[in-house]
């Protein structure tokens, strides 16, 4: 019996980490947060961080939430939430503009906007707040990890199609020094239009197709 | 120090202001809606067929919420089961309904009903029967171009390719109506779903006098009255030589089956007929 | 510059391979089938029953209404019966049906040919006679006529318009007529403008029948008020808005009628039938009809008797071709198309088209390519490509909003889409959907 | 008696002259005397692009329409042909292949299949794919081969600039309208020829004018749109001309230059894309002269036909519902 509830607990735990991949995908599927998700994307590797410092303030405002919970009354969940999650969105900058100057720069504003990104209050109103600490930790976790990995995706896609590289790899130049490493093969440029906002555009629509397609 | 400090002052301060605005407008717009009402949509089906004649499941809820008794108020997509739900939450008693389901008046399926002319135009049953009466002898029967099967919101209903008529699956169908009124020859009827789904329903709509009736289609309703004579219970009555079978004084004794000379008052999840089926079997290889 | 209506229109092959062909009679068929609903409004009342003895110009059924006219036997003989028969609609309809024995016409009908032009008659005597004859539109549109000559109250009637514009291709029925029947014509419509009241008679021709237009003008002169004016030649002319807009550039209200701008618009067929039910005493049971079509062998113009089977006109018109794909009653833009040969004609049936089977079948659909033909050519200025969109999705209020009641069927946009598109159909079915709606609510 | 079973349908029972692959295949017979005259120019690759971009945009159709769409097949209808041939109009000869595949993709796949196709699209599919193109391979979009009469032998030609390009640079200099039209090496007579750079089909002023008189007399197109287009831009540039000549260029020269006749004539006359009234139409060409203008004189690039094509599309939906036909009886109210 006790068996049982506990294999269940576990199940439930990994469903709520694995559905922000596929099932639940914030960006593909719940189609949350899409202002970092376009203005971010130029490369897999913005992508990824962008993706990281979600994850990272969604863990800590969902548990936050969780534990407090119950000491918030129904009419002001919603400012309570928004100061916890500028706290932690907070100490993702600073920690960012301390450690990672030039990922800093070039994620520029998109850091702070985290707040008022709508799947870090989204969680938190619709998981969170209803949930035990540890259940939302995992929640947490796995849509924080599940934006990481569609920003990461848009990211690389257009980066590959943008500049023909993935995380600052020239493809051809690379695969070319691997080769040959005294070469002197500078690869030619990509579609450009992808580097630019409208890229972003294409690429999202087609990756929510492939997705639809996919989960179908 | 001062860190802690300034964020302690500022998000105080703040948190003061704050609390006094949002006091005031609290009280300002207080809106009170019944809960009831979410719960009772919750219930719904939520297909928003539009079957209950209310604008969809949100409609209905509000409906019965808003009524005193439940009496007229009935979801034909979920039925009994769920009216019973909806009543708990109310705290009403909803009437029971025999379960229906929808019915299609027509055998004249290609092989029974001669094409006459070809029909050449927009494939929709409303702009053909503007037209005219359809491209066989019969003026009455089904077009089978699936006006039907579009308004159907459950995918229960599809035309059969072999036969052009249209068959209703019967675990899909909620008898929610809208067949009825999107076929324009009146063919779609809601009838009773009867006991484990058993049904005796004349499948023609003919108003033709029996010559034409029959030639136009193998098993169209002669009105020969065999059938009203044959009834035990005077469910069955001859209008336009036309019969038609009151399912409400039915009660599934199929002797008007027996006796009909063009087959076309049908029975559907019979068991079959033991001896019957012997008899006819004999007589054919006597003839 | 001659004269037409401003916008829209269309103007397809003429073929009228029967023009300048005689008017024939031909053999009395052995029987006929007489629908008791030949015309707009309440069908009339069979008053004859199976085995009664009838001659030619008895009164067979009574208009059963306001809007409603008289029906008349158009041959001697026996009723057989009165039973349910396939008619041009497409559907089976009650019709009287009488074996033919003999011809012979009531005594009070007025068998010479002789012209009388005296016009002195009462007002009322002339409604009287035109509703006692059974007469309607004869333009196709089959209307009382009596209720037409009735000029409601508080409006007044410039001009009466006389329709000979016989915009449709193929048909020539109304051009043969006024070649052969230009004084009886003048009398009719002199009648008529006594009965409604109108100061002036303008009679609208299409500039492709030369021959009709010297006939009318020359017999025109000798009558008073009388204008000839030829048009030029667009479908669909013969609309009754088109008409009044072509002639005196006067529009009709949307929903409106003609009287509204202060005129009646007739047909010529209408007028030579209210001078023989007038003049001759003969209600209206024969009629000009035309027999044509590509593939026929001999296109003509017959005088037909009312409820005789369309399959003795293609037979008197040189049989019917092995190829044919479509009968039309009617022109090719509005006529309708026939169920089955035998089909009998009625008050309304202008002409039978045979169209051979090559090009009887609709042409190949495309995706909508957003021309904008449909709204070009439409004469009534609708978006027919909306209106059909709308119509699929049953948008019904936003379609009144869009004024689908103004349409008039004309075709035009169907004949004209390059990408064979059904717009018309469906038009027609929102119409009567919308229709259904409005009487609903009204009630 | 009756010996075929008849046929019903509804009326009308004669149907027009014309069909969608009569019209596409008109378009396709008006684009010929522009396609001569860049052979003529540019040799073996005009038809190398020609046939590169047809058969890719075909192919793209039939992939998509068998992959996603899913209805009748719909490539017999000519419409992949056109916008084919209409990006490889659009596109320097020397354009590499594969650029031009991957413009096809968009063109079709994008902005065509993606809407539903034929019929469904909002924007111009050839021009959504040249501008496509433009943006991404702003390099070799803008390398325009030198023109040589006939040149069949298949070496690399040199690559110039556009007229408009040249008076662009040199006004951004500082330089005088008139003494760059004194330095530049082609007479307006080569420009209505089509002895200057620029891309695929859009030098010869007299071909493509010769292909819109065809489209018209075949009732194709009407009249609004090319005159439209073109009579704003003569009034518009013909105003600045006469406040300054020495900072404007002169209407003519707008006119025979860049893609304007190309766009006025082919693709701005589309029809998914362009309105439905003559007084829509007039609009519509009114605001692509006027944007075209702005570009040209005023923007970043020196031709703006595409740009200002594809932004009128945009509010073709909202030219279409405000300027709606005159509705027959309208006038009188009771």
């Amino acid at each position: 019996m006790l068996n049982q509830m506990k294999e269940e607990t576990i199940m439930n735990n990994l469903k709520n980490f694995t559905k922000g991949f596929f099932r639940e995908n914030p960006v593909f599927i719940l189609l949350l947060g899409l202002c970092p998700t376009l203005g971010v994307t130029t490369s897999a590797i913005n992508g990824l961080a962008m993706g990281l410092a979600t994850t990272f303030v969604l863990i800590g405002s969902n548990v936050v939430i969780a534990l407090i919970k119950g000491l918030i009354p129904d009419k002001v969940r919603i400012p309570s939430f928004i100061v916890v999650i500028a706290s932690f969105v907070t100490i993702i900058d600073l920690v960012m503009s301390a450690y990672v100057p030039a990922l800093y720069e070039s994620l520029g504003l998109f850091i702070p906007l985290i707040v008022v990104n709508c799947i870090v209050l989204g969680r938190a109103e619709a998981f969170a707040s209803k949930n035990t600490v540890f259940s939302s930790l995992i929640d947490g976790l796995g849509m924080g990890l599940g934006f990481a990995f569609a920003l990461t995706l848009l990211g690389g896609l257009r980066e590959i199609l943008g500049s023909i590289a993935i995380f600052n790899w020239k493809i051809f130049e690379g695969i070319a020094r691997l080769i040959n490493p005294a070469t002197d093969y500078t690869q030619p440029d990509g579609i450009l239009v992808f580097v630019l906002a409208p890229g972003a555009f294409f690429g999202l629509a087609y990756l929510i197709v492939l997705m639809k397609k996919i989960s179908k | 120090m001062d860190i802690i400090l300034n964020t302690l002052i500022t998000l105080s301060a703040l948190g003061v202001v704050l609390a006094v605005i949002l006091f005031v407008v609290a009280q300002k717009f207080k809106v009170i809606e019944d809960p009831k009402i979410d719960e009772v949509e919750a219930c719904t089906p939520g297909a928003n067929c539009g079957g209950c004649g209310l604008p969809g499941c949100r409609g209905f809820a509000e409906a019965c919420v808003k009524a005193e008794t439940l009496e007229g108020l009935y979801c034909p997509a979920g039925g009994n089961e769920v009216m019973k739900e909806i009543a708990d939450v109310l705290g009403l008693t909803a009437e029971e309904k025999e379960p229906q389901i929808a019915v299609v008046r027509c055998n004249g399926s290609h092989d029974k009903r001669r094409k006459t002319t070809t029909y050449d135009s927009a494939l929709s049953c409303a702009v053909s029967a503007t037209l005219f009466g359809g491209d066989t002898d019969c003026q009455y029967g089904c077009l089978g171009l699936g006006d039907c099967v579009e308004v159907c919101t459950f995918d229960a209903i599809y035309i059969d390719e072999e036969s052009g008529l249209p068959i209703v699956d019967e675990d899909k169908c909620t008898a929610c109506g809208a067949c009825v009124t999107a076929c324009p020859k009146d063919i779609i009827e809601l009838r009773n779903k009867g006991k484990k789904s058993r049904r005796i329903y004349v499948s023609c709509v003919n108003h033709d006098k029996g010559a034409p009736a029959k030639r136009a289609c193998d098993s169209a309703c002669i009105a020969c009255n065999k059938c009203v004579k044959a009834c035990p219970f005077d469910a069955i009555v001859v209008e336009n030589f036309c019969a038609y079978i009151d399912y409400e004084k039915c009660k599934l004794c199929r002797k008007c089956v027996e006796v009909c000379p063009t087959g076309a008052i049908l029975e559907l999840n019979f068991p079959p007929r033991k001896v019957k089926v012997e008899n006819t079997e004999t007589s054919e290889i006597e003839n | 510059m001659l004269k037409t209506f401003p916008k829209g229109g269309v103007h397809p092959k003429e073929n009228k391979f029967s023009a300048g062909k005689p008017i024939e009679t031909i053999e009395l068929p052995k029987q006929v089938s007489i629908p008791i609903a030949q015309h707009i409004g309440a069908p009339a009342e069979a008053v004859v029953k199976k085995g009664d003895q009838v001659k030619v110009g008895q009164l067979i059924a009574k208009s059963g209404g306001f809007v409603s006219t008289n029906i008349h036997s158009s041959v001697s003989g026996t009723v057989l019966k009165i039973d349910n028969v396939l008619d041009t609609s497409g559907y089976k309809k009650t019709c009287i049906i009488i074996d033919v024995e003999g011809d012979e016409w009531l005594d009070s009908i007025d068998k010479s040919t002789e012209l009388n032009t005296n016009i002195d008659i009462s007002v009322d005597e002339i409604r009287n006679k035109v509703l006692d004859s059974g007469i309607v539109g004869l333009g196709g549109a089959t209307f009382p006529t009596h209720v037409k000559l009735s000029v409601p109250l508080g409006k007044t009637c410039e001009y009466l318009i006389i329709n000979a514009v016989e915009c449709e291709p193929y048909l020539t029925a109304d051009h043969q007529l006024m070649l052969e029947k230009a004084d009886e014509i003048m009398v009719g419509s002199q009648l008529m403008q006594k009965a409604i009241g109108a100061n002036k008679i303008l009679i609208g021709i299409e500039n492709n029948k030369p021959d009709a237009i010297k006939i009318m003008s020359e017999v025109a002169k000798k009558y008073e008020n009388i204008e000839v004016s030829p048009l030029k030649v667009m479908y669909p002319q013969g609309g009754e808005k088109q008409l009044i807009k072509a002639l005196i550039n006067r529009e009709v209200p949307s929903g409106g009628l003609p009287i509204n701008v202060g005129c009646v618009v007739q047909n010529v067929g209408t007028a030579f039938a209210i001078y023989e039910a007038v003049q001759k005493n003969k209600p209206l049971f024969e009629r000009v009809v035309t027999v044509t079509g590509t593939s026929l062998s001999k296109p003509c113009n017959i005088l037909t008797r009312i409820g005789t089977s369309t399959i003795e006109l293609i037979e008197a018109a040189g049989g019917l071709p092995e190829d044919t794909g479509k009968v039309v009653s009617g022109g090719p833009m509005m006529g309708k198309a026939l169920s089955a040969i035998t089909v009998p004609v009625t008050k309304g049936t202008s002409g039978v088209l045979i169209i051979p089977a090559k090009k009887s079948s609709r042409p190949k659909t495309y995706n909508c390519i957003r021309c904008g033909r449909c709204m070009n050519v439409c004469p009534m200025g609708l978006e027919p490509y909306k209106l059909k969109n709308m119509c699929v999705v049953k948008m019904h209020e936003e379609l009144q909003a869009e004024r689908i009641l103004d349409c008039i069927e004309c075709g035009s946009c169907a004949y004209t889409c390059p990408a064979g598109i059904p717009l018309l159909d469906y038009i027609r079915l929102g119409k009567a959907n919308l229709n259904k709606i409005l009487r609903s609510k009204k009630s | 008696m009756a010996i075929n079973k008849l046929t019903v349908s509804m009326s009308p029972h004669d149907y027009g002259k014309y069909s969608v692959k009569k019209i596409m295949s008109g378009v396709v017979l008006a684009m010929i005397p522009a396609l001569l005259v860049s052979v003529y120019y540019f040799g073996f690759d005009a038809i190398r692009v020609n046939l590169i971009a047809i058969a890719s945009c075909v192919f793209f159709e039939w992939l998509f329409q068998k992959i996603f769409i899913k209805g009748k097949l719909t490539i017999n209808d000519g419409s992949a042909v056109v916008t084919g041939m209409l990006l490889a109009f659009n596109v320097p000869s020397n354009l590499p292949w594969w650029i031009i595949v991957i413009g096809a993709l968009v063109a079709i796949g994008i902005a065509k299949m993606t809407f539903g196709g034929l019929g469904n699209n909002p924007f111009n599919p050839a021009l959504v794919g040249r501008v496509f193109l433009l943006i991404s391979f702003p390099v070799q979009m803008t390398s325009w081969p030198k023109v040589s009469v006939l040149n069949f032998a298949m070496t690399d030609a040199q690559t110039g600039a556009t007229p408009l390009a040249i008076v662009k640079e040199g006004l951004k200099n500082g330089e005088s309208y008139s003494s760059i039209m004194n330095s530049m090496p082609h007479e307006y007579v080569d420009m209505l020829m089509g002895n200057i750079g620029g891309s695929l089909g859009e030098i010869s002023a007299v071909a493509l004018i010769l292909g819109g008189l065809f489209m018209l007399f075949r009732k194709i197109i009407t009249w609004h749109i090319p005159v439209s287009i073109i009579g704003t831009v003569a009034i518009f540039t013909a105003i600045l001309y006469g406040i300054n000549p020495e900072t404007y260029a002169s209407p003519v020269f707008h006119l025979l230059t860049g893609g304007l006749m190309l766009g006025a004539i082919f693709m701005a006359t589309d029809m998914v894309t362009s309105p439905m009234t003559g007084k829509g139409m007039l609009v519509y060409g009114v605001g692509i002269g006027v944007i075209t203008v702005l570009i040209r004189v005023w923007g970043a690039y020196p031709e703006g036909v595409s740009f200002a094509i594809l932004i009128m599309n945009a509010v073709v939906p909202l030219i279409n519902n405000w300027l709606k036909p005159k509705r027959f009886g309208e006038t009188i109210k009771k």
